[in-house]
C-alpha cells in the first residue's frame, strides 16, 4: 500500500468512526483551524482556485520527486477539505499525485455530501492538485 | 377565503422529503420556486394530449397546441394589464428580454448618451448595458444605494438627465429584497423621453404589477420564479416601442417573406420570437398564473411579510448577525452575514441540517461590493413556507454558528 | 432486439387518441416529436424531487439538480462524440444556437467576404447569415439544388473560395427530406479555412452524427424535435472556435466577475450560457437520449425508411401526386403535392380524417420558390409510426383529393 | 331579425343538417367553387388577407350605407370560408358588420374545426371585413 493509499485509508476511519454528519463537519472544521495556513502576502490572485463559492489559495512546490502543497481559504469548511486534500497529497511523490485515484471521497462518504459540482470546489481543488503534480511530474 | 398554508403545501409534493435526515425546508425561493402539480399536471398533460409544433399547422394538435399558447398570452396580458395580447414576448428567461432590448437599442442609443441602472442590479441587468455600451460609446450610470440598501435618489436629476437614452432598474432586489420606488424613477425617467425598463423577476411571485399604470415601455418576467416552468421568460413591450426596434434573432415564425436576397420581418410579438417557442413551457406558466391568482399575490404577500418579520425577529439576537439590506420596503428576502463565519459554511451547514438557503453573491457582485462582503446568506419565502419552517431554520442557524465560532 | 412498433406506441399515450372521430395518425414528425413516458415522467420526477437553480447553491437540491443537468451534458457529448463536455451548450432551440453563432462572427467576418449556405435551408439557418451580411457588409451565396432536391455542387470551387468566412448547411432538409453530402462541403470549407456549422434539426432524430470524424467547427441540435421537451437547443462546438467568439448574452452564470465598470468572462461552456438554464429541459431531453438510443438510431432510421418507401409505393398511383425532393439519398420526409389541389385543402381534409400533416412553406420559402410551388403537404415519419397508418393517410389522400377535383 | 342575422341563420341550418364534418366541408367547397371571384388584375398584393395560409384576396366597396365584398383564394376551402362570409356580410349596413355577433361560427361547429389560429385565416378574414365595415361607416 502506498503512503497515499495509507493516509486515505486512516482518513475513511476516521470519518467511518465518526456517526452523525454535523459532527464529521466539525472534524473537517478542526482540521481547517489547525492547518497550516498562507501569509496575507502568499494569498496571490494567481493562486485561486476557480469555481469554488469561497476563496481558496492553493500552492504547490517541487521537493524532490515529490510535490508539497500549502492552501488557505476563507471559509473554514473549505479550510478543512483543503485540508484534509493536504494531508493526502502533500509531500508525496508527484507522479502518484498526479495519478491518484479518488475513489477515497466515495468511502468517506463525501461525494453525496460535497457533489463535485462548481459551488464547493472540492473537484476545482482535486483538479489544481493534480495538474501541479501532473507539471512537475514532467 | 383564509390562506391555509397546510393546504397549499400539500400541492407541492417536493416539500415533503428529508434531506439528510431532516425535513427539507426550502428557503431559496428568490433563486427559483418550486412547481404546484398544477404546473407539473399541465405539462404532462400537455404532453399526453395535445403536443404539436404552432402556428402554421392546419392539424387539429397543432390548432390545439397554439390555442393553449395564445390564451396564455391573453392570460399574460391581463395579469400585468398590458393594452394587448401582442405586446406580451414569449423569451427564454429575464436575461434573454433584457438582451433583447439592449441589443435592439444598438442602433438608438448614441455616444454622449447615457444608460442608467442602479448599484442593486442582478448580472442580467447590468452586462448587457455594459455591453451596450461597448457597442455604442455610450456611458452607463448608476444610483447608489446607502446602509439600509436602498437607492439613494437625491440625486436623480443628475443622474438622469436630458442625455439620459435608458433608464432600467429592478422592481425588487433579490439581494436585498428592497422594493424600489418605480413609479417616482420611471416619472423622471420619462421626463427625459428614456427608454424604460424593469426588471420584475422578484416582483412576479411578490407583488401585482399595472405596466399601463407605471407607463414603463419594457417588463420582463421569469416563469421559474413565479412556480411556472423553467426555460422561459416574459418581455412586455408598449406597441410602439417594439415596433421601434429591429428584430433580435432571426429564423422561423419571425419573419413573412424569406428570399435569399431578402427578409421582411412579421409584426410583434412574433417579430421577437423566432424559432419554435417554449410551448410547454408557456402552457405551464399559464397554469402556474392560475394557480398564483387563485391564491391572490396580495395574500401571498402578505403571508410572506409575516414570515419575513417573524424570521427578522427570531435570528435577531444571534450574535453577530446582521441583515444587508434592512429598508422598510422588503419583500420576502432575508440576506445576511453572521460576522465571523463566512456564508457558505454557513450554507453547508444548514443544509446538512435539511434547510436550503443560497450563499454567495445572488449574481449581484456590485452590490456585495459596496456593502463590502464577499457574499451573503439569504433566505428567502415563498407562498407555501411556514413559521415553523423560520423555527428549523434559527435553529440550525445557531447549531451552525456555534459550530463555526 | 427485434424492433417492436407496438410496445413502442405503448411509450406514447398521445398517439391513442381520436382526432373528428377518427384514430389519430401524426405525420407531423419533422416540424414537432411526441415524447416518450421516459420524458414525461423525468420532467415530473425533477419537479416533484429536486427541483432548485443549479450551479451556484451548496444545498442538495442545487447540487442534485445541478448533477442532473451536467450529466446530460456528459451524455450529449458521447452522443455526438465532441471531446470535452465544456464544447456543448445549451441554448433555446437551433434557431438561438445559429442566432448566437452569426452574432459571435460580426467582428470576424468582414466586407469581400462571403458567407455560403444553401437553397434549402430552413429560415432559421438563412435569416441570422442575411443580419450577419447586412452588418458587416459580406455577401452571402447559396448552392442551389436540382429538380431531385440534391444540391448542385459541381460549383463547388466557384462558390466556396479563398473569401468564403462561412459555410452553413443543413444535415437533412426538413422541406424536402434530402440527406447532404456533409463530409464533402465541410473539406471543401476547411481547405480555404472557413468556420463551419451543419444544422442538425432533422439529423437529430434520424441519424448518428460525429462531431470529430466531420471535423465541424458548430453542430445544433433540437430536443423538441428529438422527442425531448420544447424550449431547448444543443449547440456544439469546438472549444478554440467558441473561444475565439464574444459571448452573445450577458447575465447571470457567464461572468467571471462584474463590477460596475467591467466584467470579464467566464470559460467555456458558462461564457454562452447566461441566465437560469432551461433545467428541467435539460433533464428530459436527457431521457429522451436515453430512449433513443435503446432502441438504436440506425434501427429507428431504418424502420422510418421502410414507412417511407411504403408511402411513397403506396400514394404514387393517385393522380397528380408529385413529390417534391426525390433524392436516393433521403431521410424520414415525403413532401409532395397534388396536381390540380392546394396543400391547405390537402391538410384540412386529412385532419377531418384524423391523419396530421404539415402543409405550407416549413419555414423554407426559398426552395418553395424553386419548385415553383406556394408550398407542398408534408408527411414525415417518426420511430412510432406504423405501416397500418400509411394505409390510413393514402385512404385519406385519396378521398381528399376526390372532394377537391 | 336583420338581414344579418337571418343570413347566419340559414348557414347555421344548412349546417345542421348536415351530419358528417367531411359533408360539411363538401358543401364548404361547393360554396367556394360557385363564387363569384376575381380577375386576375384585381388580385393586387394590397388584398391580401395576412395571416392565412392560402392566398385569400378580399376586396370592399361602399355602395350607399353598404359594404360589398368579393373575393378569391388559391385554395378551396378558404375559399370556400370567405364565400360563406361574403354571403352573411355582403351588401349589408356597414355599421351592422362592423358590429355584428360572430357566435355563428360557434353554432356552425366551426370554431372547433378552424380554431382561430394564424394558419387558416378564418379570424384574419373576418377583421378584415369588420374593418373595412368600421372604416365606411365613417
Ligand atoms: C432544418 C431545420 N433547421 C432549423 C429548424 C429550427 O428549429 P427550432 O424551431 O427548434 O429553432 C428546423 C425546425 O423547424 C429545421 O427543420
Ligand atoms: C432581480 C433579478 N433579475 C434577473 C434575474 C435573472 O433571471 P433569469 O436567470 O431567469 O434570466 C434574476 C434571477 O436570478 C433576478 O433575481
Amino acid at each position: 500500500m502506498s503512503s497515499i493509499q495509507e493516509k486515505q485509508q486512516v482518513l475513511i476511519d476516521d470519518f467511518d468512526f465518526i456517526e452523525e454528519w454535523m459532527d464529521k463537519y466539525n472534524h473537517i472544521i478542526e482540521m481547517g483551524k489547525s492547518m497550516t495556513t498562507l501569509s496575507e502576502e502568499e494569498k496571490e490572485e494567481d493562486l485561486l482556485v476557480k469555481g469554488c463559492q469561497s476563496k481558496v489559495w492553493l500552492k504547490a512546490e517541487k521537493k524532490g520527486d515529490n510535490v508539497v502543497f500549502k492552501a488557505d481559504a476563507d471559509a473554514i469548511i473549505a479550510k478543512g477539505i483543503v485540508a484534509m486534500l493536504i494531508d493526502v497529497f502533500s509531500d508525496q511523490p508527484a507522479k502518484e499525485v498526479a495519478h491518484a485515484d479518488l475513489s477515497f471521497l466515495e468511502k468517506m462518504g463525501l461525494k453525496d455530501h460535497l457533489s463535485p459540482t462548481r459551488a464547493n470546489g472540492l473537484m476545482s481543488m482535486i483538479t489544481q492538485m493534480k495538474y501541479y503534480a501532473l507539471v512537475f511530474a514532467g | 377565503m383564509a390562506y391555509n398554508v397546510h393546504d397549499i403545501r400539500a400541492q407541492f409534493p417536493i416539500l415533503n422529503q428529508t434531506i439528510h435526515g431532516h425535513p427539507l425546508v426550502y428557503l431559496d425561493n428568490a433563486a427559483t420556486s418550486q412547481k404546484p402539480l398544477a404546473v407539473i399536471n399541465a405539462i404532462s398533460d400537455y404532453y399526453l394530449n395535445y403536443n404539436a409544433n404552432v402556428h402554421r399547422g392546419v392539424h387539429t394538435l397543432s390548432q390545439r397546441a397554439t390555442d393553449g399558447m395564445e390564451s396564455v398570452r391573453e392570460q399574460v396580458r391581463a395579469h400585468i394589464n398590458a393594452k394587448e395580447a401582442a405586446e406580451i414576448i414569449f423569451t427564454r428567461g429575464i436575461t434573454d428580454s433584457i438582451n433583447t432590448i439592449a441589443f435592439g437599442l444598438s442602433s438608438i442609443v448614441k455616444k454622449g448618451q447615457n444608460v442608467v441602472i442602479t448599484e442593486m442590479e442582478h448580472h442580467s441587468n447590468i452586462v448587457p448595458w455594459q455591453m451596450l455600451c461597448e457597442r455604442t460609446g455610450a456611458e452607463l450610470r448608476y444610483f447608489p444605494v446607502n446602509a439600509q440598501g436602498e437607492l439613494v435618489i437625491n440625486d436623480v436629476d443628475t443622474i438622469i438627465d436630458e442625455d439620459t437614452a435608458v433608464v432600467s432598474f429592478n422592481h425588487i432586489s433579490n439581494a436585498l429584497g428592497t422594493i424600489n420606488p418605480v413609479q417616482l424613477l420611471l416619472k423622471k425617467a420619462q421626463s427625459v423621453g428614456a427608454w424604460t425598463l424593469v426588471d420584475g423577476a422578484q416582483s412576479g411571485p411578490h407583488a401585482m404589477v399595472d405596466v399601463q399604470d407605471w407607463g414603463v415601455d419594457f417588463f420582463t418576467l421569469s416563469s421559474h420564479k413565479m412556480y411556472g416552468p423553467t426555460g422561459l421568460g416574459i418581455l412586455y413591450g408598449k406597441r410602439e416601442r417594439l415596433e421601434a426596434l429591429p428584430p433580435y434573432q432571426g429564423g422561423g415564425e419571425m419573419i413573412e417573406t424569406v428570399t435569399m436576397e431578402k427578409s421582411s420581418y412579421a409584426g410583434i410579438p412574433h417579430k421577437f420570437e423566432a424559432g419554435t417557442p417554449h410551448i410547454e413551457g408557456i402552457i405551464g406558466f399559464g397554469a402556474a398564473l392560475t394557480f398564483v391568482n387563485e391564491l391572490g399575490i396580495e395574500n401571498i404577500a402578505a403571508h410572506e411579510a409575516e414570515l419575513l418579520a417573524y424570521a427578522v425577529e427570531q435570528c435577531s439576537p444571534i450574535e453577530g448577525f446582521r441583515i444587508i439590506g434592512d429598508s422598510m420596503h422588503k419583500a420576502s428576502v432575508l440576506s445576511f452575514v453572521v460576522d465571523g463565519t463566512h456564508p457558505y459554511d454557513l450554507g453547508v451547514l444548514l443544509d446538512q441540517q435539511g434547510v436550503a438557503i443560497r450563499t454567495g453573491q445572488h449574481c449581484t457582485q456590485p452590490i456585495m461590493d459596496a456593502f463590502c462582503v464577499t457574499g451573503t446568506a439569504r433566505a428567502s419565502f415563498a407562498l407555501y413556507n411556514t413559521k415553523e419552517e423560520v423555527d428549523l431554520f434559527k435553529a440550525a442557524l445557531e447549531k451552525a454558528v456555534n459550530m463555526l465560532k
